[in-house]
């Protein structure tokens, strides 16, 4: 059973309490409401920085929680990257790269909206009492009563499970670890003692998984945050380089 | 004869179960005797009522009663859904059949926990099997589910303006007819 | 109020536990009420009345509706058997002697129940005793399975090549060997 969330009693405004939020739509969903920003047009750097200061304390979170918050993240920095870049002047339409997260946000607050909906149905509907009591019968031994299941039943039940055994588990679906924030800046800071630059894409190749990926990103960000690094890219989808911080400087 | 049969059955009864009780019981006579319980009940005060629910009645206590048989312990309360779990309704209620991928695409988290919870508490149930990779389970609403919140039938869900295009704009037809494609 | 409290309560209410509802109520003007209550319902000829039971009161149906009640729950198709009685039925039956262990780890869920209605029902009985930890039960189906399904022989029962391989895989001969070797 799962219990209610109970929002705990707020202390500093601005600290946002992971465990209140139903994942990172929510949580989203609860900056830009706050501040009453229009949806369609959401300062994504601002945002950004507000959605990672809040997740900094995601050690705590169970490692599927941060999992989802951590995607989210990387949604953020991609879409917040793209947007630093100048559009192509070839006269073509580009989509504005948060359209997509605008749409995924308004169809969840629609469905937030319902499930308030459905809440207060509930809530009227248990205001309502049934009949508390049930005359004890006593059960009819299901034995004594004809039986009405036919062979082809349980030949269709037999050939359903034949079916169901040869396909693969359905519905399974990969969820990678957590990974250390720090693991990742251990790697940069051993990458970089060894040479001046190191590249993004040689850091995450080994492990292949998006979860390293978002890591990595997350580790440069924090360690350009503190002068440790310097972080540069030629252009839009060129590599991303991680420098060694020049000394002196 | 109807009026025991609504006071003894522990769910819903619709037109249909009532008129098996008797012979010589049509489902228009049934909705007769429920029309005449109801403006008796109402005539004399009682406390309880006949509702409709789930596609048939049931007698439940009228809600100014509510206060005092809440705090009552020997009244069965309902057990209310957490706030994941309403939201995880929420989506499978308006979309169904919907399967576990959309699900959590929507809200942004896994959603193998709570949909097993509402499955234990008969709110949600397999309904069939999506086309696409790996045929993934679709789910949909029980009987209970529209017990649980006091709603009719599916169309009586609450939909409000702000309820999205994407929920209208699904067609309730065709999504029925896919399901009944992919049921076993 | 009183109404509403016996009709929403699990168990019979004393005249006390009544009286504690509301302030202002106490034992006499319970029983008051319970009386008027009692009253009405036999003037207006409701289907239910109030019993006393184990010093208390209920509402409960009249005796005259027992028996078109009882044949009212009796009708559900409860006579049928439920889909994973079904799977389990089909892996006992082409699996036999099987054991619990067994057809869990094919289905994937718990059996306990399911092993239990179909022994109550007579379609499977326990053959013999797995070797292994525990010595599990072994479980078969009976002559009765065969007689309701029309067969003559196990060996009647259809084998396609849509059956899973852990269902047809299994060679009649050994296990049929082992059963004996096991039985009691």
């Amino acid at each position: 059973m799962i219990a209610v969330l109970e929002p705990p009693a707020a202390r500093d405004p601005y600290e946002v309490d992971l465990e209140r939020f139903h994942g990172p739509l929510d949580l989203l969903l609860h900056l830009i409401r706050n501040q009453d920003i229009d949806v369609f047009d959401i300062p994504i750097a601002r945002i950004t920085e507000q959605f990672l200061a809040a997740i900094r304390g995601m050690q705590r979170l169970e490692l599927e929680r941060a999992g989802e918050f951590l995607e989210m993240a990387a949604t953020l920095i991609r879409i917040k990257a793209q947007m630093l870049f100048p559009r192509h002047d070839d006269g073509e339409d580009e989509e504005d790269p948060r359209a997509e997260l605008v749409r995924r946000l308004l169809e969840y607050e629609h469905f937030r909206e319902a499930a308030r909906l459905l809440e207060r149905a509930e809530r009227e509907r248990s205001r309502l009492f049934a009949r508390g009591f049930v005359e004890v019968r006593p059960p009819v031994p299901a034995a004594d009563l004809p039986l009405h299941t036919e062979w082809g039943e349980v030949w269709a039940a037999a050939a359903a499970l034949a079916a169901r055994l040869a396909e693969p588990e359905p519905g399974y679906r990969f969820r990678g670890r957590l990974v250390r924030l720090e693991e990742k800046m251990e790697l940069i800071r051993d990458a970089l003692s060894a040479a001046k630059r190191v590249e993004y894409a040689a850091l995450v190749r080994p492990w292949g998984t998006r979860m390293h990926a978002v890591a990595t990103v997350l580790a440069c960000l924090e360690m350009a945050k503190r002068n440790a690094v310097r972080l540069r890219q030629s252009g839009p989808f060129a590599g991303l380089w991680i420098y060694r911080a020049a000394e002196g400087e | 004869m109807v009026e025991a049969l609504l006071f003894a059955s522990q769910s819903p009864l619709s037109a249909a179960d009532l008129a098996r009780a008797e012979e010589g019981l049509d489902e228009e006579r049934v909705e007769e005797a429920v029309a005449e319980l109801r403006a008796e009940y109402e005539r004399e005060q009682r406390a309880f009522g006949v509702f409709e629910v789930a596609g048939g009645w049931q007698l439940l206590t009228r809600p100014e009663y509510a206060p005092v048989l809440e705090r009552f312990d020997t009244v069965p309360s309902a057990t209310r859904l957490s706030a994941p779990a309403l939201e995880t309704l929420a989506i499978v209620a308006y979309r169904q059949p919907v399967g576990r991928a959309e699900i959590e695409e929507i809200r942004g988290v896994g959603a193998g926990g709570v949909l097993k919870t509402l499955q234990e508490r008969g709110l949600v149930e397999v309904v069939g099997r999506g086309e696409g990779l790996g045929r993934p389970l679709l789910y949909g609403t029980t009987p209970f589910f529209l017990q649980h919140f006091g709603f009719r039938f599916l169309d009586d869900l609450p939909r409000s303006e702000e309820l999205p295009v994407v929920l209208a704009q699904r067609d309730r037809d065709t999504t029925e007819q896919e399901a009944k494609a992919h049921a076993p």
